[in-house]
């Protein structure tokens, strides 16, 4: 005891802490973009400050009014969406939300897109600077929009030039959103690599469509949507596991978790962080459930350090 | 807004197919208003992500009541449900009914479950009004005797004519309408199918009456965030945008939905 | 009553036969290759000739080993498979159940697969003219084989030049496979009609993973597998949808049919038959209960051909 | 073979976490033999493509008894199920058990849940013989009446110590192999996990003799469809290949079989 005024450091608890491409979190667990609204909406349910990061739901240039209804129906296992990026642009979420989520300390994650590659660029440039963000999720994966979305995650040369433009026109940590809709995951993560992406993350829902065979018609509106939940998460596992050994910047892997256990195999499986969707749904409190279980299972096995457990997975 | 986990603390028929579920709630049932729901949890339903929501029939310090009607996977397996067993409610979610105006009197229209809400207004009103509950068959004419009992006068229809007036609510609206006893200052309250809302609201404002209608939408979270429950609404500067149902309503003023 | 002898047609009963690309079937309900063996296993239960048509498990040139175990594991709404195709060979099959099978009247469909062109080739050449074989479904998309499966289904080349030089060596009914693993199905969907394949079937199983968190070890030997059932028709219809509207041939549905329903949507969306796979395990008589189903659907809506049903999806 | 829907008879505790389910399935239960299993789905387990395989413990013409132990999402919904519920079986599945040889007096080796199709066995073994029962704790030795009452030499280990010898069931195999009165020729019969079976066979194969291993794999469709249940195994011919634990098993002679 040679400085009284020292803490006894805990010495059980293990460190949860994780570095996502400059973007310091306390704990790997973030919630996923169009899930958790952009703040306000969780709040009143759940500590914000409690989530590793905070991914707010995608915007662009400018308002969008997304897609007719039905927007939303449940599957076994999961739900298929087809919100269509409904949002109030990148003007609007800076006026009426950033001020709220500047309250916090959780990092606050914009997910962005564009119908081209100029309002891909547009979007960042703005959000430039922008005090109280602290990076740009780069989605190019959403399969709920006729313009861009999808197209540009799953034709590499696209993939590459959006990457690029949106790396020039951003200082922010920037981490593309793969698409699951391709045949190799793994030449997707290396072009973000390549273009000077800070992390990545995986996977968005997968195109999907339900058809209600009383009426025989599509339940949704835009008749097609996209599948989440955890009927996609051993889809998604795979696809981390792959992007994972493909590159060096750290992978965000999503897809299915509903508790520790499906966050766990995305860690086991080198993800660095990991991020909870349609489960705030079913209980909002998912993230911090996962975020307890996660602790509790380092703890359990021994482990100082969260990043003992990164990629650990023995084949 | 809180998540709350409580038991059930008794699960009955409530009429035909109508049950009622009471469960011992009381941080939501201190909070809720009429007009208002909670997103509730149903247990052993595996593969399920969403939650279900279900207007408030009654709410107060010793918990919540709920009115639902068995239609589909989830409310199905509703039934299964025994006293005792535990579950996850959200709530109390939405705004309520807004208060009828001080020198207007309360005219309600009810379809099926709609009749729930309708009743915890009933409930706190000022003073009585008038009610019209339609149903398909006598049994979906719900609550019938707690507005009686409060002194509303209750005007009822069936499609197939086994109770009440035969013929849609629209039919004794309409009467009513006719006849000199409609005259005076009206505030409307609704919930039932949307065809239901609509036609009460184009004759609300045909007389320039306030018609405050609860949507029944399709949900995701329950709370604002997920955009699945949106309707089209027209806005005061006369352009359309949409409106979260959940968290913006679930009631609306009429005149401001675009159908 | 003129003749006497003629019977009275029962007119309730709508028609249910459908023609596969020259197979003719009595319903359109087939059961999936490899879950349903080379037909003996499940004859006990289920009556062979009630099958619209079997399609015995993938066999190669030459028997084959498969993976080491574990090969299978149950996942919310359906189950990673990683077999590897175990199989008797071409050989082996036709002198040890093709007799069994030749017993009955259901069409055989034959599925086939190859590590090489060459492998494809040779074994519809030996298949070809064998009695009791009604038509060879070509899998180019097996997630669960390292040579060949995948990759020819993934790569529009390979795809054209395995299916046309199956084309060339049998004049049997051919039905291509697809991979749902690409990013856009109508491409494969083309070539496979461009290359004169009789129909096409899909999907196959897609590509998953799971982990065992406790040992931090993939739970299936060979790693990664196949998901099929429940959780994946929400993505299978979406893909039959878009494969039916690309090509004029026949598609035959499968993914996730557990009952009448999933079966409805496919043939709403365009499938003239569907398959029912992963189902079988759980009740064998899966197959009977779709197509008693379906009838009962035609009858319902007051429809007296299946004809009317297929691909009758108002958009 | 068949697939039959039967009801539960009774579901009762047998011993600690076991549980001995009844049911009239009257069916598989005149066809079953000793050594052969039933492909349970299990009621309300949504989500679950898969059946579950268990063991026969009595087959007759009233219908069927299976012990089983919750370790797992399958077993643990199994808990649940009540009187009279009603359930799908596809059974009797796999080889029984072969007939001991009429000279040779059969030895049983039991670890956990494996008892169950033992003790069958012996209900219908020409002569009794001896039984090694081993388990983790004392509540892990099942059915040790059925074998003393049928005049069989019961032999318990555990490893704790809590019942019988402490140790695993090889210690009192070992030590009776030791003993002048393990002579004579024997007919081996084991099911439990695999470390167990693969002791047996070796100490079998040592001293020539056979032993019948039941095999417990994962598996997918019971009937020899699927091929995820295979067990590498040694063929006549010294090639080596794959069997189906379902179809071709679950019963096979240990010198066949390839670690
Ligand atoms: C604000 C609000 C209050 C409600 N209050 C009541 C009530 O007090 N009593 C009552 O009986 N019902 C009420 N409902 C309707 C009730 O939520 C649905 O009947 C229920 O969700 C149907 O679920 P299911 O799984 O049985 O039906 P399924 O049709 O199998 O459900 C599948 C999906 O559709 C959604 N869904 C289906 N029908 C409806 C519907 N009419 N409205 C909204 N979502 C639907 C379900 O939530 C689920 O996501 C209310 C709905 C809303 C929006
Ligand atoms: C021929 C045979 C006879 C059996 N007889 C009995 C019996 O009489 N009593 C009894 O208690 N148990 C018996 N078992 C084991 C029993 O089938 C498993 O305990 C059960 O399947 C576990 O299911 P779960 O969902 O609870 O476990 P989970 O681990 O959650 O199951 C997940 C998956 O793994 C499979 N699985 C898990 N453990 C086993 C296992 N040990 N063997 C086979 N599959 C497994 C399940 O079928 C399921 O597909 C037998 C197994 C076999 C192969
Ligand atoms: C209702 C809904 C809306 C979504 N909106 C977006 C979005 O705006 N931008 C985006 O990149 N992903 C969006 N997603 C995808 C999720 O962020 C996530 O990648 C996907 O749902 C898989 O995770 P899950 O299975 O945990 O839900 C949305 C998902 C849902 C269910
Ligand atoms: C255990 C198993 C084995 C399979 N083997 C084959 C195969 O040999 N060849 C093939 O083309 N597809 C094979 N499949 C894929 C199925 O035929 C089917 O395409 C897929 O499982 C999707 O249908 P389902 O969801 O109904 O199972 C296999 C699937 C399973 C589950
Ligand atoms: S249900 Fe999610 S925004 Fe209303
Ligand atoms: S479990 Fe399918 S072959 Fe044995």
């Amino acid at each position: 005891m040679v400085k009284s005024s020292s803490k006894t450091p805990d010495t059980t608890a293990p460190s949860m802490a994780v570095d996502i491409g400059g973007i310091r979190m306390r704990n790997p667990v973030m919630v996923a973009s169009g899930t958790f609204g952009y703040g306000p909406e969780y709040a009143d349910l759940v500590d914000l400050n409690a989530l590793g990061a905070l991914v707010v739901k995608g915007i662009r240039i400018a308002p969008w009014d997304g897609n007719p209804t039905p927007r939303m129906v449940e599957v076994p296992g999961g739900l298929v969406n087809a919100i269509g990026l409904q949002g109030p642009g990148v003007d609007g979420f800076i006026a009426d939300y950033l001020p709220f989520l500047r309250g916090y300390e959780v990092p606050v994650i914009v997910n962005i897109w564009g119908r081209s590659l100029d309002e891909y660029r547009e979007v960042a440039q703005r959000l430039d600077g922008v005090p109280g963000i602290a990076g740009i999720e780069l989605n190019i994966s959403c399969p709920n929009v006729k313009e861009g979305g999808l197209a540009f995650g799953t034709q590499p040369d696209m993939a590459r030039s959006v990457i690029a433009a949106v790396r020039r026109a951003t200082r922010l940590p920037l981490i593309p959103k793969l698409s699951p809709n391709v045949s190799d995951i793994r030449v997707f993560a290396a072009i973000a690599e390549a273009e000077g992406a800070d992390a990545i993350s995986l996977i968005n829902s997968y195109p999907a469509m339900v058809i209600d065979v009383r009426t025989r018609r599509p339940v949704l509106a835009n008749r097609v949507g996209g599948l989440s939940g955890p009927a996609i998460h051993p889809i998604a596992v795979k696809l981390v596991w792959e992007a994972a050994r493909a590159v060096k910047i750290p992978v965000v892997g999503m897809g299915g978790i509903t508790g520790p256990q499906e966050a766990l195999e995305f860690l086991i499986a080198g993800a660095r962080a990991v991020a909870v969707g349609t489960a705030n749904f079913t209980d909002p409190t998912t993230a911090l459930r996962v975020r307890d279980g996660i602790r509790d299972y380092l703890a359990e096995q021994g482990m100082h350090d969260i990043g003992e457990l990164i990629g650990s997975l023995a084949t | 807004m809180k998540v709350e986990t409580c038991n059930i603390s008794r699960h009955e028929t409530f009429q035909g197919p109508y049950r009622r579920l009471i469960l011992d709630a009381s941080g939501i049932g201190c909070a809720g208003v009429p007009g208002q729901f909670v997103h509730l949890r149903i247990p052993r339903l595996d593969g399920a992500v969403l939650r279900r929501p279900f207007s408030l029939y009654r709410a107060g310090k010793d918990g919540i009541e709920v009115l639902y009607k068995p239609v589909g996977r989830g409310t199905d397996a509703m039934l299964s449900m025994v006293q005792g067993d535990s579950l996850s409610l959200i709530g109390p979610l939405g705004n309520g009914f807004p208060v009828c105006g001080k020198k207007r009197t309360p005219v309600l229209v009810a379809g099926g479950y709609g009749v729930a809400p309708l009743s915890f207004l009933a409930l706190t009103s000022a003073r009585p009004g008038i009610i019209f509950i339609g149903g398909a068959r006598a049994d979906d004419v719900l609550c019938v005797d707690d507005f009686k009992s409060r002194g509303w006068d209750v005007r009822v229809t069936t499609e197939d004519g086994s109770l009440g007036a035969k013929g849609r609510v629209t039919v004794a609206i309409d009467a009513w309408l006719q006849s000199p006893e409609s005259r005076g200052d009206r505030e409307w309250y609704a919930c039932g199918p949307d065809g239901l809302l609509k036609a009460v609201g184009e004759r609300a404002a045909a007389n320039g009456w306030n018609a405050w209608l609860s949507l029944d939408k399709h949900m995701g979270c329950g709370v604002g965030a997920c955009l699945a429950c949106v309707q089209r609404v027209r806005n005061a500067d006369g352009t359309e945008g949409w409106v979260r149902v959940c968290r913006d309503g679930p009631v609306f003023e009429a005149r401001s939905i675009v159908w």
